[in-house]
């Protein structure tokens, strides 16, 4: 009863709550970085040195008027933010944190599940999230969130093709779809993938920017064009629950980034002997530290580039990720035969 | 008995949301619903320890043809209901009373297959379900099932070039 | 069986879509309205007046040195450049001579306004076309400026820095030394910018082949400023009839080859560069003497009319000022604004671009809405 | 009525079958005919998992999937066709689309 039960119940309610408390840091943090960047303080007024800022944000947002526009569809519009954050959470269910280990005295592992078709579980509900945006901009009734959404369902679907390629070539790599199991091949292997893949890496890296509409994929929420894409009708909590879902996904991304890519928990180089030192710290401190790496990426990314134009994001997503990735399938597979 | 409970509330939730599918004005609304069954079909898959089914389900049937479906609607903004012109030469009563009978003909075999005693389960020769089916399937569609593998892939690969001819306004 | 003629193709993406009034990258209140077809722009209804405040129609009832701070109020983001025109104008209209020094310090202010108004022209089109560190990058050094016109006139906006004859004040003491400091601080900033856009393959792909338009076709459009000079045509009012101190410096006229986006880019980036140079030349030989001409304490310009332009950040800023010679104040004012004349081309530079091309392209021009609408 | 046996799944299965039958019947916009059509390609789906399931063998899912490739295709060309159509008539209701007839 306990192991079945009360134990996947407790670290459910733990990860999401730190999963939510991790998003609106995130939103800090990235305020924080980017001001860094521009050589600005950020957030300074709410607690030192800005630390309390999202709980500030969190009363504003909760506390402001949830507005639904005249001839808005009521329900959709309602549901839509609804759409966007419920497969963003539910997707931390088959990312590991880390192993099994001994917590008051029972053998409780680092994740909530581990089902054999981890990757593609992954995979298949990231690409529900895209509904919340397209019902979002629709029910909004509103030309500029309906542009946006239509921008936001073709980037997002094209660049699935691309990341799920980079997935198939990692599938050969480690020969499973679990995610604990492909974290247990890398350390078989004794080497991260992203050193055996570099081109599978970046790819996945350059698609997970645009699934999770980043700079310099931003266009559905380029407010320099759109106006805030579609969002702009949304106010309170409802905007609020885009906002999260759009940081929990990018955390997702780096999550997975750091499992497939970088050896999940492992400490780098981990058949390295002389670095045993480096198992002193806990397996989760390393997934969190590679997991935070991941993410200033994202932002000091988002702080440097400019934006690419629609039709030059298809371009890229088309004509050169997708055949690349196509190419890294069959490159493994053939290296995969012949050693 | 938490099995039967899933299913009977599964089922009626399927059942629930294919009714409203077709009986939605809205269309958007009705793309929704739509959604919503083959998620809630995809649960029953889980239930009859079809994973990697329900999987393909959400990615294929959810996640890429419904968007098609929401991309379409949304593109297709109607100025008038399309249900008002109605073609006389339509024969919904007919069409109501075959799919009456096709209905009631399934009930009769339904009722009879279960009055008769149940087939039992036979496991085929060496295969089993356990730890996963996803290497079987595969295996499966790599050997025995090449050939309509590879017909299904030339299939998609005509529908691709298909529906861009349709749809590009001029080539 | 009876045949219906063929019906027209039916259009069923073209969506009607208003930019602005309120957008965030209009650069204020212009509003554009766009025909698309999908994302591509078939046409565009540009809409101007939101920010109409008749300001020729008030200055025709103000007295001449009052005008000068309704100057301000048109390119609010230039302002030391409109008052430099308008003083000009009249001083031509009324023979007046303007002490060297003075004309040295205008060239200083007029050189200074166009780093900072390029500053913000910078941050804004970079911001628009999605890079927002160039933006806060640009501010910062457009705070340099203003705080360098704070201790000259105490103002940051609206300086109202000159006076028909000459200028208000002299130069507080040390600012000299401080404008070449900001020199000396500029140039290493503008390799900041550089860095950060010029071979960015993104800014290149955005900007590149975006709204070309050659030289003939520029002059006819009306453009002026960086936006004709990035189509290749070496129009500058301060060469070609030199006004303040400018046939004293040495400085180049930048031009562009192709036309588009990245040209006028490359032109204004390279006149930061230039103006930096008649800055420094005009510090370092900034003569002695009087800072303000001979002019009768009641202006009254004789009757006549003239035309005086100057070249402001934004392209060729004219003032057509007409004297009765009787009242106290212009019988006709009129200006020919060069975001007006600028903002003309923007229909033709937009049409069969898509939407993010738009904001790139209202960017590209440099419009300031206050000096459009007057 | 507690264990839940592979026919209860076919009674769940004609059931949708039967209301994406009606849907098609009853229903003039074309997209929702197309859906009806999906729904009904599901409840096959749902009987070939159960019965893969009854019978400890993958292929009823194999198959399963070959329908779920069949249906995306049916899906690209059928809501090309439909914009196609759309395009030239505005109109997606199916009585209607008698150009071809007669």
């Amino acid at each position: 009863m306990v192991d079945t039960l009360v134990v996947p119940l407790l670290k459910i309610i733990i990860l999401l709550n730190a999963v939510l408390v991790a998003v609106t840091y995130m939103v800090l943090l990235e305020r924080k970085v980017i001001a860094w960047v521009q050589s600005r303080l950020g957030p300074m007024r709410v607690g030192p040195y800005g630390a309390l800022q999202p709980i500030a944000d969190a009363i504003k947002l909760m506390t402001k008027e949830d507005i639904t526009p005249t001839r808005a569809d009521r329900w959709v519009f309602t549901a839509s933010p609804i759409i966007v954050m419920v497969p963003a959470l539910i997707v931390f269910a088959v990312i590991p944190f880390g192993p099994e280990v001994e917590l008051f005295g029972r053998s409780v592992p680092l994740y909530i599940t581990d089902v054999n078709v981890g990757l593609l579980y992954i995979v298949s509900i990231a690409s529900l999230g895209v509904y919340g945006i397209i019902l979002a901009g629709w029910a909004s009734n509103s030309k500029y969130p309906l542009l946006s959404s239509l921008r936001a369902s073709a980037q997002l679907i094209s660049y699935e093709v691309a990341v799920t390629m980079t997935l198939v070539s990692m599938v050969l790599m480690a020969g499973t779809l679990s995610m604990v199991g492909i974290v247990e091949s890398q350390r078989e292997a004794g080497l991260w993938f992203a050193f055996v893949q570099p081109v599978a890496f970046v790819i996945f890296f350059i698609g997970g920017l645009a699934e999770t509409n980043r700079a310099p994929f931003d266009l559905p929420e380029a407010e320099q064009e759109l106006t805030g894409g579609f969002h702009t009708e949304y106010s309170g909590m409802r905007f609020a629950l885009f906002f999260l879902a759009e940081y929990a996904n990018m955390i997702v991304i780096s999550c997975v980034a750091v499992t497939l890519f970088m050896g999940g928990w492992l400490r780098p180089f981990p058949s390295v002997e002389a670095l045993g030192f480096l198992d002193l710290v806990p397996s989760w401190i390393w997934f969190l530290f590679k997991t935070f790496v991941f993410l200033y990426v994202f932002l000091w990314i988002r702080a440097t580039l400019p934006r690419y134009r629609y039709d030059q994001l298809m371009h890229i997503g088309w004509k050169v990720l997708i055949p690349i990735a196509i190419g890294n399938v069959v490159v493994t597979g053939i290296a995969k035969v012949l050693l | 008995m938490g099995e039967a409970v899933i299913f009977y509330v599964l089922s009626a939730l399927i059942l629930g949301f294919a009714v409203l599918v077709i009986s939605t004005r809205n269309t958007v609304h009705s793309v929704l619903f739509l959604v919503m069954n083959f998620l809630l079909v995809a649960m029953l898959y889980v239930l009859v320890g079809a994973e990697f089914l329900a999987v393909i389900q959400v990615l294929v049937y959810a996640g890429g043809i419904v968007v098609l479906y929401l991309f379409v609607v949304m593109l297709v903004n109607l100025k008038r209901p399309p249900e008002v012109h109605q073609d006389p030469r339509r024969q919904a009563r007919l069409g109501l009373a075959v799919a009456g009978a096709v209905l009631a003909e399934l009930v009769a075999i339904i009722v009879y297959s279960s009055a008769s005693p149940a087939a039992p389960a036979v496991a085929a020769a060496g295969q089993t379900v356990e730890g996963g089916n996803v290497e079987q399937i595969g295996w499966l569609l790599y050997t025995d099932y090449l050939i309509p593998f590879e017909v299904a892939s030339i299939l998609l690969l005509v529908a691709m070039v298909g529906a861009i001819v349709l749809a590009k306004r001029e080539l | 069986m009876k045949i219906e003629a063929p019906r027209p193709m039916f259009d069923t993406s073209e969506l009607v879509l208003n930019m602005g009034p309120q957008h965030p990258s209009t650069h204020g209140v212009l509003r554009i309205v766009l025909r698309l077809d999908g994302e591509r722009v078939v046409d565009a209804d540009i809409v101007v007046g939101y920010l109409h405040r008749g300001i020729e129609k008030l200055c025709e009832n103000r007295d001449w040195s009052q005008i000068i701070l309704l100057t301000d109020r048109m390119d609010y983001v230039a302002a030391a450049s409109s008052n430099l025109g308008y003083c000009e104008t009249v001083e031509k209209l009324m023979s007046v001579e303007v002490p060297r020094r003075a004309q040295y310090i205008r060239t200083i202010l007029g050189e200074l306004q166009r780093i900072a108004s390029h500053c913000l022209w910078l941050g804004t089109h970079a911001m628009d076309i999605g890079a927002m560190t160039v933006f806060l990058y640009a501010f910062r050094e457009r705070e340099l400026i203003l705080d360098l016109f704070e201790e000259y006139c105490g103002a940051r906006l609206t300086y109202n820095a000159t006076r028909i004859g000459g200028l208000p004040l002299d130069i507080p003491p040390g600012w000299d030394k401080k404008v070449r400091e900001f020199c000396h601080i500029m140039d290493s900033k503008l390799g900041e910018y550089e860095t950060l856009l010029t071979h960015n393959r993104i800014w290149l792909d955005r900007t590149k082949g975006i709204g070309v338009i050659d030289g003939p076709e520029a002059i006819a459009m009306g453009l002026c400023g960086p936006t004709l000079r990035g189509s290749g045509v070496p129009r500058d009012v301060r060469k070609d009839e030199p006004y303040a101190a400018y046939d004293e410096f040495d400085f180049e006229v930048p031009i562009g080859t192709e036309g588009d986006t990245y040209d006028r880019y490359l032109v204004r980036l390279e006149e930061f560069r230039q103006s930096l140079r008649i800055i420094r030349q005009a510090v370092d030989g900034l003569p002695e003497g009087p800072i303000v001409g001979k002019v009768p304490r009641l202006i009254k310009p004789p009757a006549g009319e003239t035309y005086h332009a100057v070249e402001s950040p934004k392209g060729e800023i004219g003032f057509f000022i007409a004297s009765d010679g009787r009242s106290t104040n212009p019988y006709r004012f009129r200006v020919r604004p060069p975001s007006f004349c600028n903002l003309q081309g923007l229909r033709r530079l937009i049409r069969g671009h898509l939407v993010a091309d738009v904001v790139a392209l209202i960017g590209s021009i440099d419009i300031v809405l206050g000096e459009v609408d007057r | 009525m507690l264990e839940i046996t592979p026919a209860h799944y076919m009674v769940l299965s004609s059931a949708l079958f039967m209301i994406g039958v009606i849907g098609v019947m009853v229903r003039r916009n074309i997209i929702i005919i197309f859906m009806s059509i999906e729904l009904m390609l599901n409840a096959v789906n749902l009987n070939l998992a159960a019965f893969s399931q009854q019978w400890q063998h993958v292929t009823g899912q194999v198959f399963a999937i070959f329908v779920i490739a069949v249906a995306a295709a049916e899906a690209a060309v059928g809501l090309g066709i439909i914009l196609a159509f759309y395009r030239n008539k505005e109109t997606v209701n199916i009585d209607e689309m008698n150009v071809m007839r007669w």
